[in-house]
Formats: C-alpha cells, structure tokens, sequence
C-alpha cells in the first residue's frame, strides 16, 4: 500500500509500526530503568509523527502541542520517574502476574482485534493516514494489558502513561490534533497527575516500605 | 455576570484556602465560599428561569435545563455539605486524626472539587468536559486519601488508577467523537462543542460513533460506578472523610452520570439502533443486582450507603436507558432525591461514627438513645433511600418501575428481587444501629444535624410536590433525552 | 355529578383526614406530656373518627365523588374519589377508630416505649394513611398512603424497641409490606396500560377505561393478590402478621387487624372487581383455594398457641382466609356471568369484613387490658379473671362468642351467607368447580367449628377457671374510658348481628355499582325480621327473633324453676373427687387445651417436645409450636441471598490488577458486541 | 308471619318435645336394659330423676362464677328452640324461618360452648378436661353434621328444614345413594353429639372415659336437672331430625286435627323404632379410646362429603 502515498504519510506509517513496536517492547520489558527509557523513546517518536503530521497539514497549533510532547513526555516526566526510583532507591526487576510470552501473546490478539475494529473507521478517515487509527487503539490496547500484568506501582504508572501516549497518537495523526485547549487540558492533567503520583508512591513507600501494590489489597470483601 | 461568579467562588475559593485553609477559622471562610457559590448559582437558576437556556464565552459554555438544575444542586449540596464538615473536621482535628496542614489541603482541595464539577457540568466542551473530569479525579483522590492511612491510601491508589484508566478511555472515546464530527463540521475547536454536535447528530458517522459511545461510556461509567467497573466506589467512599463521601456519591456520580448522558444523546442521534439504551440497561441492572447482594455482606457503615449509591446510579442509568418522557424524567428526579438524601445520610453517618468511634456497623448501636436527632436523621434517611413514600425517591422508583413494566417486562422480576434484597440489607442493619440499647457513651459535643434535616425536609417536598419551573426543567431535558 | 350533599361529603371526608394529621402534629407540641396526650390527642381522635364513620355512612350509595389535591407528581396531582366501596370501609375504619382511639386514650401509661406524643402522631398518621388509602384515585396517591400506612404502623409496632424479638417482628413486617408494596405497584404498571398518555394514565379513571388482554390482566391479578395478600396475611406470606402483633402495643394490633388488613381487602376489591372487568374462572378458584388452605393454617395454629395476641393473630389470618374464600367465590361466578350469586358472595365478604373489624379489635383490646392488669401474654399464668375484671370479661365473651360465629352474634350471620353462597354453586357450568365445592364447604364448616374451639380456649384461659398465678388476685378491672371503647365495639358486634336485613340494605349499594345488582331485593322484600337471600323459601334466618325466642324461654325456665322449686344454694368448695390436694395448676393450661388438635393435626406443625421422664425430680414439659412455611420458604430464600451475597463478593478480593482486568475485558466485550 | 293455629301448633310441638323427650331417653334406656338381660327401669324413670333434681338443693362450688349459673338456662333454651324448628308433626311452623339448617347448628354449636364454658368455670381438673374432650368431639361433628345438611339441602335446593321436608317428602320415592351416605354420616354425628357409646358413655362416671359426664360434674340440683332435660331434648331433636330428613313420609304441611293424629302416631312409632335401634347400636358396639373419637367422627365427615360429591356426580344429571 506504501507504493503510491506521499512521503510524510509513509514517515507516519513507519512511526506508527515503531510506537507498535515500542509497546511491545514495554510489554516485554523486564528492568524498570529500560521501561522509562522505552517510554522516552515512545514519547520522541510521538514528537517526531507530530512534527510531521503538522508539517504535512500545516496546522501551526500541532507544532506547540509536538512541543508539548517533547517538554513532557520526553524530558519531563522520564526524568520525574528517574527521580523517583532513585530516591525511592527501586532497583528490582519488575515482577509480571502473567509471564512474558503468554502476555506477548494476548498483546498479538489484541493489536489484530484492534486492527479490525478500527478498519471499517479507518476506511472513511478523512486524513491521509488511514491505518494509525488502529495502531494508536492497539498501542492503548497493549499500556492497558500492560497495566493489568504489572504487579509494582512505577510499571503500572508507566503503563498508564504509554496508554496516554497511545491516546495522543490517535489524536495527532487520526484526527489532526484536538482543539488546543483541550490538549493544554490534557497535558496539564497529566502533569498533575504525573506529580500527584509522586507524592503518592513515597506516601505509599513510607506506610508499607515497598512499592509491591500486593500490598495494596487489604480492602475488600471477605 | 453570575456564571463567572458560579465558577469563580469556587476557584478562588481553592487559591485563598490554599494560603489559610490552615487558620482556624478556614472552616467558616470555606462555608462563606460556598455559600457565595450558592448564591451565585442561584442567581443563574433565576437568569435561566427568566431568558430560558444560555450561551456563553463563543459558546463554550452552555446551560440547559439538563444541568441547570445539577448546577444548582452542586452548589447546595457543596454549601450544606460544607456546614456539616465544619464541626466534623474540627473534632477529626481534636481527635488528632488530621493535622491542620491536611485541614488546608482539604479545605482547598474541597473547592476545587466544587469548581472542577461545576465546570464539567457548565461547559459545552466535549473536551473541557473531560479535562474536567480529570481534574475532579484528582482533586478527589487527594481528598480520599486525607487521613494517610494504609487504608486510606490504597483507597486512593486504586480510585487514582481505575478511574485513571477510565477516563483515558472517555479520551479515546473524545477523539473519535472529534474524528467523526470533524468530517461534518470541518476541524477547530467547534467540533467538539455539543451543541453543535447535537445539531448536526444526525449525520454523524454511526459506525465510529458505536465505537467512541463505547468507549465513553465504559470510561465516564467507571466513574458513575457501574458494576463491573465499581471496585473503587466503595473503598474510597468507605476511607476518605465523611464530607467527602458525601459529595462524591452525592454529587460525583451525578455529574459522570450527566456526561454519560450527554453523550448517549448523540449516540442515539447518529445511530438509528437502540444500542446505547440496551447497553446502559444492561449495565445499569447489573448494578442493581450485583449492588444489592453486596449491601447484605457489609460490616462498615459507610461501605453500605457506597454500595447503595451503586445501586442507585444502577437505577438512573436503567431509567435513562429506557428513555421516554417519564422514564428519562424519573431518571433526572431520581438523580436529584438520591444526591440530596445520600449525602444527608452520610452527614448523620458521620455523626454517628463519631459519636461511637468507628464505622464498623456492630459497633454503632441505640443512636436513639445516644442522640435522638442522628437516630431519627439516619433512620429517615434510609427509609427515604429505600424508596419509602413521601419521600421523592419513592415518586422516581415508581414512575421507573411502572414504566418498566410496561416497556421492558423481562427487567422487572430482577428489580423486584434486587430492591427486596437491598430492602433487607440496609433496614436490617440501620434498624439494630438506630434502635436498641447503646453500646457507647454520650459524647459531649452536639451534631450539626441542620444539614440533614433540610435535605430530608425537600426530598419530602419533592415527593409531594415538585416546583413548577423544576418540573418543566425535568420535561423539557428528557425531551432532550429522549 | 356532584350533589350539594355529595360535594359535602368528601370535602367533609378530606377535613376529617386533615384533622387527623392535625391531631397527629399536635403530638409534637409536648411529646413527653402523657394527660395531654391521653387526655386530649386520643379523645380528639376518636371524635373525628366517629364523625368520618357519620360521614362515610352519609356518602354510602351516593354519585362517586372526585376531587384533586394540588399535590403529587406535576401530570399527576393526587385524585381522590369517594364511592359507595370506599365509603363502607370508610364507615369501618372511623367505626373501629372511634372505639380503639377512645379505649387507647384510657389505655396509655406512664414509660411504655416510645414518648406519649411521638406514639400520638404515629397512630393518627397511621389512621388518616389509611383513610388516604381508601379514598386515592389514582396509583401514585394509593401507593404513597399505602407505604405511609405500612411505615407509620411499624414505627408503632417497634415502640418498644429494646426488645430485640419486638425489633425483629418490625423488620420482617415492614419487610414483607414493602415486597408487597412494590408488586402491588407493578400490578399498576401493567394496569396503567400503553401508557399514551403519560403520567396522566396513572389514575383509576383511565386505568378502569382499558381493557387488557387476558395474559396482561392475569398477570396484573396475581401481582394484586400478591401485593395485597402480603400485607392481608395470606398463605405462604403470613409470617409476619404472628410476630407483629403480639409485638405491637393493643391498640395498634386491634387497629392493624381490624383495620388495616380489610385495607388490603379493599384493595384486592378495587383491583378485580372495579379496575379490571373481565375476571376469568380460575382466577376465583385460586384465591377460593388459597383463601381455603389459608384459614384452615390459620385456624389449626390458632388452637395450639399458648400467647394470647398470638392465638388472635392466627385467628385473623383465619379470618382473612374465609374473606378470600368470599372473593373467590364472588369472582368465579362473576366469570360464569351469575351476578346474583356474585352478588351474594362479595355481600358475604363485606358482612365479614365489618364483624371482622367489630369482634377482632374487641377481643385485642381486651388483651391490652388483661396486659396492664396482669403483665403477662402468656395463657398459662392466667385464669380466674371474671371475678376480678367482670366488665373486660362480659364484653370479651361476647367478641369471643361472635368470633366463635355463634348466632344470634355477627360472626355467624357472615358465616352464614358465605355458606349459602356455597349451596348455589352447583348451578356453575363447570364440572370441576362443582367437584371442588363440597370440599371447599366442608373445609368452611371445618374452619368455623375450629374456631368455635379457639374461642372457648381463650375465654375460658383466661377469664374462667382458678387463677393461675398469685399475682392476679390483685389485678384491676379496666377503666372507665376502656370500658366505652370496650362497649363501642361489642354494642357494634351485636347490632350488627341483630340486624342483617338492615345492614345488607346498606351493602347493596356496594355490590350495585360494582356487580350490578345485589341481593337486597330478595333479603329485604320477605320481611325486615328474615334475612332470606334468595327467597324465603330456600333459605332465612331472624336473629332477632332467635334471641327473642331464647330470652323468653331462659326467662320463663328461671320463673318456673324459681317459683316452684324454692332455689335453696349451699356455697362450699369444688368437689375433689376425694383428691384433697387440689391447686390451681392441675386445670388444663393453654397447651393442655391445644393438645388434642395437636393430635388430629399433627402433621400440619413443626413441634418439638421436650417430655418429662417418670423419674424426674423436677418434671419438665415443653411444646414448641413452629411455622413450616418459615423453614420451607423464608430460610431458604434467606439462604438464596446469603449465596448470591458470596458470589458477588468474589467481584470485590482487593487485587487492582484483577479490577482493571474487569474493565479491560468489559471494554472488549463491549466492541465485540457493536462489531456484530 | 303465619296464622293463630300454627301459632298454635308450634307451643304444641314445644309442649310436645319437652313431654316425649324424657320419654325417649327412658324408652332408650329400658331397651338397653332389655338387649343386657338386666331388669328395665320404668319408662318414666326420667321424669322421677328429674323431679328429684329440681328438689335438691345446689350445691355450688365457692369460685363459681355467674356463668356457671346461667349456662344451663341458656342450654336449656337452645335445645327447646332447637326442637321448636324441627319439624316433627307439620312443616308449616312459623319460627321455622326463624333459623334453618344451618342455624340450627349454630344453636347446637352454641349451647355446646356454653357447656364448655361452664365445665370450665370452676377450675377442677375434670371439668376442662370434660370441656376439651366435648369441644374435640364437637369441632368434628358439627361440620359433619352441616355437610348432612347440604347433601340434603342440595337436593331441595333450600337450608330451610321446612321446605327441605316438603321437597324429601312429597317427592315419589326414589333411590337416593348421596341421602344413603348422609344417612350413615348423621347416625355416627347424633352417637357422638349425644354422648352414646362408642363415643361416650352417658351412664359412666369413670374418670378417663367419660366425656359430658366430666364437664357437667360440678353441677347439681336443678342445673343438674336443666342440663339433664337438655341432653334429652337434644337426643329427641337429632332422632327427629333423622326422622324428618331420612325418613320424612307422614308429615303433613295442612294443621287439621286428623292430619295431626295421623302425624303424631307416625311419629311415635318412628321415634320407639330408632330409639330401639340406638339402644341396639349402644350395646352391640364398644366404646372407643378417646383419641378414636376423632377418627370416627372423620369417618362421619368423609361420608358426608362424600355424600355431597356423590350428588353432585349421579343426581345432578335427573
């Protein structure tokens, strides 16, 4: 399909297979210090599609919010999350609930699921760039599974976070960018949640000095 | 300009009680804030009475009978809830649970909530409306997990990480909502104004509007608390202070509950099956049911009424799904009575704990005899909830029920069973909590029962007498609703 | 449509319910004042409910009159309507208050459960909730005075709420009333019909304008009698009405089942004979049978309790039973078009609901007053109490001996009716109806003779016989305001078992608008002395003349025998049949008395015997009597939700991971299920 | 209300009844006598016993209480009512409207609750035991009794015992099986509600059997006597009952004085052949336990139930 589409729209193309690809890789991911990294690296190829996306379509508002990504998700937040398990001195691997091949099974079914389902929208996007509708629903998809399997607090935020990730992917390059304020929303929420999150894990740490969220599960119905 | 004011108070109120929230009079200026914001939406309730439905500021801001009253009933309920809390954190504060740096936090965290619900309730931004739901997620998990402790905190962490992901599902769900509009309306920032969807909903694309409702629902429903995706509803009623419970099952629900809507109007508008009814009947008796063999297992106060506001919002979302005039005008009154009478039984819940020193239910006994006017406020509130006539609850239960039987026969065997399942569960542990021989001592201080009473007193009156312009407000929204 | 008189009478009607509200909110003035309120509430109550009897009676066969509060939902103000039906049980409800509340105005003490003011307002909200009850014309009003009723009686159920037994009598009464109530509000659900109209459909008017397909207005018949039959006490759904009363305080068990059980009548009238048109067969034969099986229980457990407000307890579900019977009847021969017979049965049902309302309360309080004078419910610490409180124990003989259905007292003359109505059944065109109704009958008989045992154990128990505890020789006879309220409601018994003719002159107007025609026409048109349903020919009765007859004779016995014998009479002990120790504790106690039904009908209860050995010291006897309905059907529903309760909680183990596998795989079904 | 003569006729059926009662009972007791080879009291033994009742004096317990004095007046007048209705010599009585059928149960049903109160009265060990023991028995017969009257009265189509009479017998004689049933229904009723053997004993007085004899144990003198007169009316009422129902040939409904001769010897005859057949029945059968009682009498109620269905399967048809 690649044969006859204008350049910027295989560029996308091709971020989007790699914001595939490092999802998968999160999934996979086992060291809690390569799963920021990962993140990071999720967050500059956001930048990057962004970047083109607003190129190609000459939207200006994009170029702020691919400035926003930039300023967040690749320095911002990676270097909080740094912080964090620096001060909180978190060197363990990270403990999946399901082992590794099994979830990179889910995730395969899952991103076909996706696929599929975004098809038939797909088909009748306006934009230049069918398929990424269906990869930014897969990457979603995947943070999501990947969420589920963690079993530590700091995998799980990150999860949520390449879940956000997935979420602004599906609005830069489905839809050209939501409304500016709504993404200065967005972007504000999850500062403040990103900060709020922080105070939390030490809250968390202090009250049960680990991070194991099985610790987390005192309420309930017996 | 009132709406300024609506939205103004609150936020101001948020800075000002970040600075003095400290002071020991921060209790009274947090009341005064509210009070201002009373008064202001009430002012704008008059605006609406007068010149009928608004629009402001280009048009991001909207107010329609569909949530003028929420407005208005945000705004009191946020001024009585604020009267209740002010002795009821003080003695937390006497007692040592709260320091008074976390009385700041709560102080100011409290008007910042009121102004993120508010501002969702009053935008026309499909988008703003989900910053704001964030926003209000935030401010809450802050408030849920004031008190720092264990329970406290994984409170929070699960509500911070359910209604997290919840809500990036609204997200997603947004942006195909803007994907399809934006095919019709062209891109820029009107494409995500719902008047401007509703006008053109018929033409949106169906296929990419299933999908985004989807997602809409699963995500703002995580936060109306419907089963499967309640699990955080009752803890972080069960653990944050009892003012917060009060607003979150009295006004929260109600608020995600109103997104939800809204967007079902478009659903319905674009796709020409019955899908978002069927599927918000489908989750709202699975609330019901699952809601109500959950009361019957509770040993904390507190847990139960949460559970009950499960079953509640269960009820509503039932009543929209099925639609038509007097179902949809049930749901809207059944969303008023149960955000007026469940906070006021919080207030007298947290009287009562209080006043013996624990939340377990075996250990709350004789409130009668212990003060009188908790017992009388706990047990007429829950009769009040368990639909008891005159109370308003009843007149909604009624219109849903009656109309249930006549447009979807199969449900009500299930309703049947689940409301007596639920009858049992909460009289029987209200009626050994509120009757019998005490088990604590008589405490000194006196509760600030006012709250309760003024609540019960106009879910009475709605019960026996709904105000004209209310009413009319209540036609002309399910009308909207379909 | 309104007459001058009429438009009088339900204004009249709706002041005297307000009046009642009044009196009710005027407790609040000085709830701890015990003279103000027994002194000044009570009477006011009584007042006004003679006045709504006065009244009802007035509006009795008068044009049906409306009217609209400005309350209530906005398309759906509440409608209130007084027709001939709603008036009779009006007439019942303020004849029975007048006497109740006057009795209770002597009957309140000092530091018995709740405050004097608080228990005030319930009572009167009770009263005027039930008044509402009768006069709504439209779902909503009926529905909200219906709770009202249920909420206000079980707040005075549980006056004294210390006691964990009275606690657990309310639950499960208010329990089982607001199951009911909610069935009872779907039965309006289907009755409302298509529901064009909206809100609007919601009042009778419309609801008697439709008429339903077989299926939806069977189904709208089961639910009232559900609904209806809950709160009536009928089989399997009785459990209740044994635990409540005895809980309640007198006044209110007399007034719950005189009273508030014919509301539940009422309404089962209102549901099948006015709002719906067309009953079909076997809808009467249901209720015959389950009206049947109903009071033969309530009877057979009657016999064998040894609490005196439970003994009456069961007595009303008896009660109940029979009226079902009526209902039954009226309705099977309604469906085969035999209105006359109709006629005769629902007249039967009616007759029964009043005498019911007359010796029920009368016998409840006289329990209340032997409560206050001796402490104790229980048969077995009674006895001897004629002489020490004659006034309670003549009055009570006569509730007893019209319960028992005795001539020439009112049980019987209901009684007689509803068996007439058997006797015509065989004109029905159905061959297993006509099977069923010898059976029916003799189960009748049975029942009426059954309580005829019932009666004379609790009388004798009680009032006759040695005293059984020391303690009575110093119990005090009621006083003077019990004695009116006492008098009231046997003065009521007997006229109403003196006068039939005149009586069912008066229910015809009932019967007319509902079936018709009624049997006046043929009772009254013989003479005003013989009640003749039919034709005199086939069947009469004269009460009057019956006690007549027997007056003169005992009189004339006791000249002759006084004026030819001289009556010499020697005073001196019973004779010991030359056993010399002879104490009050060899009579017969209440399980004694019990024991040979318990024989006849074993296999009916639950018992467990605890049996002295012959080698005992201290020999020890105990019975326990229990429900086999509370282990067939409550337990294991109990234990249904108990179950379904911990399935759920599975839903709920604290793992967040699991929460967000719940939402995730919620999400996908989710997409599944647009996709297809 | 009907003319003077029938007036008249009905205070002579009373005259009657109070007279032939205690005559029955006697001639009931001379055959029992004769069928035990014992030597016969004379036929009017009974007015003897009577009379000597009314000249002693009463003894009355100290705790007895002004029920106790009152119930046997009241039996009394149930019982002479009671034989007022039935018809024995015409059918055109003018209390017969008055009650029927089933008020005539409810006569009998008061009075025995009067008993029962009475023997209950006092507060010995006997008397409720008489009480309860009359109740068990009475709580089984009477609808027995009743169903006999709906067997009957399904036939005539009225409860009117007059009419029933009439209808049973001015019909031309047929086979009615239902009537049969009936008939051996009331038999087994009127052994039982007269206190006859095998239910009771009216000449026993020890302790564990006796049943009426227990109740009315405290009575003496002329209470003794009253309820005594009584159970003799009540035993003339039912024999004529039976007679009326059953075997109803030979009561005329015109009041002429042949008429009435004609009556009055068809119904003495009747009466000396079933007081001979209960005699018989008395000696050929042995009294029951008391706890048999009750399944005899429910015997007695499933017959006449049975008589009821039986009519209802073979003579609605004709």
């Amino acid at each position: 399909m690649n044969g006859h589409l204008p350049l910027y729209a295989q560029v996308i193309n091709l971020l989007a297979a790699m914001l595939l690809l490092l999802s998968f890789a999160m999934l996979a991911q086992r060291r809690i210090l390569s799963l920021i990294n990962l993140f990071m690296a999720q967050g500059m190829v956001l930048f990057a599609s962004t970047v083109v996306v607003a190129a190609a379509t000459g939207q200006h508002h994009l170029y702020w919010s691919a400035l926003l990504t930039l300023v967040l998700k690749v320095m911002l937040l990676p270097w909080i999350l740094h912080r964090l398990i620096r001060r909180l001195n978190v060197k363990w691997d990270v403990e999946t609930l399901i082992n590794i091949p099994t979830t990179m099974m889910i995730g395969l079914v899952l991103v076909i699921f996706s696929f599929n389902l975004a098809l038939p929208i797909s088909a009748l996007a306006g934009t230049i760039t069918r398929s990424t509708l269906g990869v930014a629903l897969a990457a979603v998809m995947l943070a999501f599974l990947m969420m589920i399997t963690r079993s530590k607090a700091v995998p799980q935020v990150i999860g949520f976070l390449a879940m956000e990730n997935g979420l602004f992917f599906a609005a830069t390059s489905a839809t050209y960018g939501m409304p500016m304020v709504v993404e200065l929303g967005i972007a504000l929420d999850v500062l403040v949640g990103m900060v709020i999150l922080g105070v939390f894990f030490f809250q968390i740490r202090e009250q049960f000095d680990s991070l194991d969220i099985r610790h987390l599960e005192q309420l309930k119905e017996d | 300009m009132e709406f300024l004011l609506v939205l103004g108070f609150p936020l101001a109120g948020g800075l000002v009680l970040a600075a003095t929230g400290h002071w020991k009079r921060a209790a009274e200026i947090n009341s005064a804030f509210s009070l201002l914001t009373l008064l202001a939406a009430a002012l704008l309730t008059l605006r609406v009475i007068e010149h009928g439905p608004q629009l402001l500021f280009d048009e991001e801001i909207f107010i329609d009978p569909l949530n003028v009253f929420l407005v208005a009933l945000t705004a009191f309920v946020g001024f009585t809830t604020s009267l209740f809390s002010r002795p009821y954190m003080r003695i937390e504060h006497d007692h040592g649970r709260l320091s008074s740096r976390r009385l700041r936090l709560y102080h100011s965290m409290f008007q910042m909530f009121s102004f993120t619900m508010l501002l969702a309730l009053t935008t026309n931004n499909m988008g703003i409306l989900w910053v704001s739901m964030e926003a209000a997620t935030l401010t809450t998990v802050l408030l849920v997990s004031l008190y720092r402790t264990p329970a406290s905190l994984e409170a929070a962490w699960k509500y911070f990480i359910l209604c997290g992901v919840g809500i990036a599902q609204a997200l997603f769900g947004t942006i195909l909502l803007y994907f399809a509009a934006e095919k019709v309306l062209g891109g820029g920032s009107g494409a995500l104004l719902w008047t401007h969807l509703d006008a053109v909903k018929g033409q949106l694309e169906p296929t990419v509007l299933s999908l985004a409702f989807v997602f809409l629902l699963v995500g703002y429903g995580t936060k109306v608390g419907l089963v499967p995706l309640h699990n955080w509803l009752p803890d972080a009623h069960a653990e944050g202070p009892t003012p917060v419970s009060a607003v979150l099952s009295g006004l929260l629900l109600n608020v995600a509950l109103y997104a939800v809507v809204r967007c079902k109007v478009l659903a319905d508008g674009a796709l020409h099956s019955n899908l978002p009814g069927m599927l918000m009947m489908g989750f709202g008796l699975l609330s019901v049911v699952v809601a109500a063999f959950f009361l019957s297992r509770q040993k904390d106060v507190k847990r139960l009424f949460g559970y009950s506001s499960i079953e509640h919002m269960g009820i509503i979302t039932f009543a929209f799904g099925m639609g038509g005039p007097v179902a949809s005008f049930a749901g809207l009154l059944h969303m008023t009575v149960h955000s007026l009478t469940k906070s006021a039984i919080f207030f007298a819940v947290g009287h009562a704990a209080q006043k013996c020193g624990s939340q377990a239910i075996d250990d709350i006994r004789g409130l009668i005899k212990l003060s009188p006017t908790v017992g009388w406020g706990l047990m007429l509130g829950a009769l009040a909830i368990l639909g008891m006539p005159p109370s308003g609850v009843f007149a909604s239960e009624f219109l849903i029920l009656t109309t249930a039987m006549k447009e979807q026969p199969w449900a009500t065997p299930i309703l049947l069973i689940a409301l007596g399942v639920a009858f049992a569960a909460i009289f029987g542990k209200v009626q050994p909590m509120v009757f019998g021989e005490p088990t604590a001592k008589r405490l000194p201080h006196k509760p600030a029962m006012l709250p309760v009473f003024i609540h019960l007193g106009l879910v009475l009156m709605l019960g026996l007498w709904i105000p004209p312009y209310l009413a009319e407000w209540y036609r002309q929204a399910a009308k909207l609703i379909g | 449509m309104t007459t001058l008189t009429g438009a009088l009478s339900i204004d009249w009607m709706l002041l005297l319910v307000c009046a009642w509200i009044v009196i009710a909110l005027a407790g609040l003035v000085a709830p701890k004042s015990f003279r103000y309120a027994s002194r000044v509430l009570y009477p006011a109550g009584a007042l006004v409910g003679l006045l709504l009897a006065l009244t009802a009676f007035i509006a009795l066969g008068g044009t049906p009159e409306t009217m609209v509060l400005p309350l209530g939902l906005p398309d759906l103000p509440f409608h209130l309507r007084l027709d001939s039906l709603s008036a009779l049980f009006l007439v019942l409800l303020g004849g029975s208050a007048a006497g109740i509340s006057i009795f209770s105005a002597g009957y309140l003490r000092q530091a018995e459960g709740a405050l004097p003011g608080l228990q005030s307002l319930q009572y009167h909200l009770f009263l005027a909730s039930m008044a509402l009850v009768l006069l709504a014309d439209d779902a909503y009003a009926f529905m909200v005075a219906w709770e009202s009723m249920a909420l206000s009686s079980f707040f005075l159920v549980t006056s004294d709420h210390r006691l964990p037994e009275i606690r657990r009598a309310g639950y499960l009464y208010l329990l089982i009333a607001h199951i009911g109530a909610i069935s009872i509000l779907l039965c309006f659900g289907i009755l409302q019909g298509n529901g064009h109209v909206g809100v609007a459909g919601y009042t009778f008017a419309n609801m008697r304008s439709i008429d339903h397909s077989v299926f939806w207005s069977s189904a709208a018949f089961g639910l009232a009698l559900l609904g209806f039959g809950a709160k009536a006490g009928l089989l399997p759904l009785h459990v209740w009405l044994p635990e409540a009363h005895p809980a309640a305080p007198s006044p209110v068990s007399a007034m719950m089942s005189g009273v508030m059980l014919k509301t539940a009548i009422y309404g089962i009238l209102r549901v099948s004979f006015d709002l719906l048109h067309h009953p079909l067969w076997w809808w009467g034969v249901s209720v015959l049978a389950l009206g049947l099986v109903t009071a033969l229980f309530g009877v057979i457990y009657s016999a064998v309790q040894s609490d005196m407000k439970r003994l009456l307890a069961y007595s009303s579900i008896e009660n109940i039973g029979l009226l079902f019977v009526g209902i039954g009847l009226a309705l099977t021969f309604q469906s085969f078009g035999m209105t006359g017979l109709a006629a005769l049965a629902l007249t039967s049902v009616l007759y029964h609901c009043l005498n019911h309302a007359a010796f029920k309360s009368l016998l409840f309080l006289v329990t209340g007053s032997v409560l206050h004078a001796t402490h104790t419910r229980s048969l077995g610490k009674l006895g001897g109490l004629i002489h020490r409180m004659p006034w309670v124990a003549w009055l009570g003989l006569v509730g007893a001996l019209a319960s028992a259905g005795l001539p020439p007292f009112n049980g019987f003359v209901s009684e007689w009716l509803l068996l007439q109505a058997f006797l015509f059944t065989p004109g029905l065109p159905h061959g297993y109806i006509n099977m069923m109704v010898p059976v029916a009958a003799a189960a009748v008989a049975l029942t009426a003779a059954l309580a005829g045992y019932v009666m004379v154990k609790f009388f004798a128990v009680i009032f006759l016989g040695r005293p059984r505890e020391e303690n009575l020789a110093h119990a005090q006879d009621a006083g003077t305001l019990e004695r009116i309220g006492l008098s009231w409601l046997a003065a009521l018994c007997v006229a109403l078992g003196l006068f039939p003719v005149y009586v069912i002159e008066k229910l015809d107007l009932v019967t007319r608008p509902l079936l018709g025609t009624g049997i006046y026409g043929a009772a009254g048109a013989h003479n005003w002395l013989f009640l003749a349903p039919i034709d005199p020919g086939r069947a009469s009765y004269a009460p009057v003349v019956f006690l007549l007859s027997i007056a003169v004779i005992v009189a004339a016995t006791m000249f002759i025998v006084h004026r030819f014998w001289r009556g010499r009479t020697r005073i001196t002990g019973a004779w010991d049949c030359g056993f010399p120790v002879q104490t009050a504790r060899m009579q017969d106690t209440a399980e004694g008395f019990g024991q040979p039904l318990r024989q006849v009908f074993e296999p009916f209860y639950r018992m467990q015997r605890e049996l002295p050995s012959s080698f005992d010291k201290q020999p020890f006897y105990r019975v326990v009597v229990d429900d086999h309905f509370w282990y067939w059907l409550y337990l294991p529903a109990a234990r249904a939700a108990e179950f379904g309760a911990k399935m759920v909680a599975f839903l709920q183990r604290g793992r967040i991971s699991i929460y967000l596998m719940y939402s995730f795989i919620t999400l996908v079904v989710l997409l599944f299920l647009i996709r297809g | 209300m009907s003319s003077a003569p029938a007036l008249v006729l009905q205070f002579l059926e009373l005259i009657l009844a109070l007279l032939a009662a205690p005559l029955l009972t006697g001639w009931v007791n001379q055959c029992r006598a004769w069928l035990g080879n014992r030597s016969a009291p004379p036929l009017t033994q009974f007015y003897r016993q009577l009379a000597k009742l009314f000249e002693k004096e009463v003894v009355l317990a100290d705790n007895a209480s002004s029920l106790f004095r009152a119930a046997p007046y009241v039996i009394f007048a149930c019982m002479a009512l009671a034989s007022m209705i039935v018809p024995t010599l015409s059918t055109d009585l003018p209390f017969a409207p008055a009650a029927d059928a089933i008020a005539l149960v409810g006569i009998f049903a008061l009075a025995r609750v009067f008993a029962a109160l009475a023997g209950m009265d006092i507060g010995t060990s006997f008397g409720t035991m008489g009480a309860r023991r009359e109740m068990l028995i009475g709580f089984l017969a009477e609808p027995a009794l009743l169903m006999v009257f709906f067997t009957a009265s399904l036939i005539s189509h009225s409860t009117s015992l007059s009419t029933i009479v009439e209808t049973l017998g001015q019909r031309e004689f047929a086979i009615y099986p239902s009537l049969a049933f009936a008939g051996v229904a009331f038999t087994m009723v009127s052994l039982a509600e007269n206190a006859r053997i095998p239910v009771d004993n009216p000449t026993t007085h020890l302790e564990l059997t006796m049943i009426h004899e227990a109740m009315i144990l405290e009575y003496s003198g002329r209470h003794l006597a009253l309820i005594e007169w009584a159970a003799s009316l009540k035993l003339y009422a039912y024999s004529c009952l039976g007679l009326a129902l059953f075997f109803p040939w030979g009561i005329p409904e015109t009041t002429g004085p042949l008429s009435m001769l004609v009556a009055l010897s068809s119904l003495v005859l009747k009466l000396a052949i079933g007081g001979f057949l209960l005699a018989l029945i008395e000696t050929l059968s042995a009294k029951l336990r008391i706890f048999r009682a009750p399944e005899f009498l429910g015997t007695a109620f499933m017959l006449a139930v049975l008589a009821m269905l039986v009519h209802q399967l073979l003579e609605t048809a004709t």
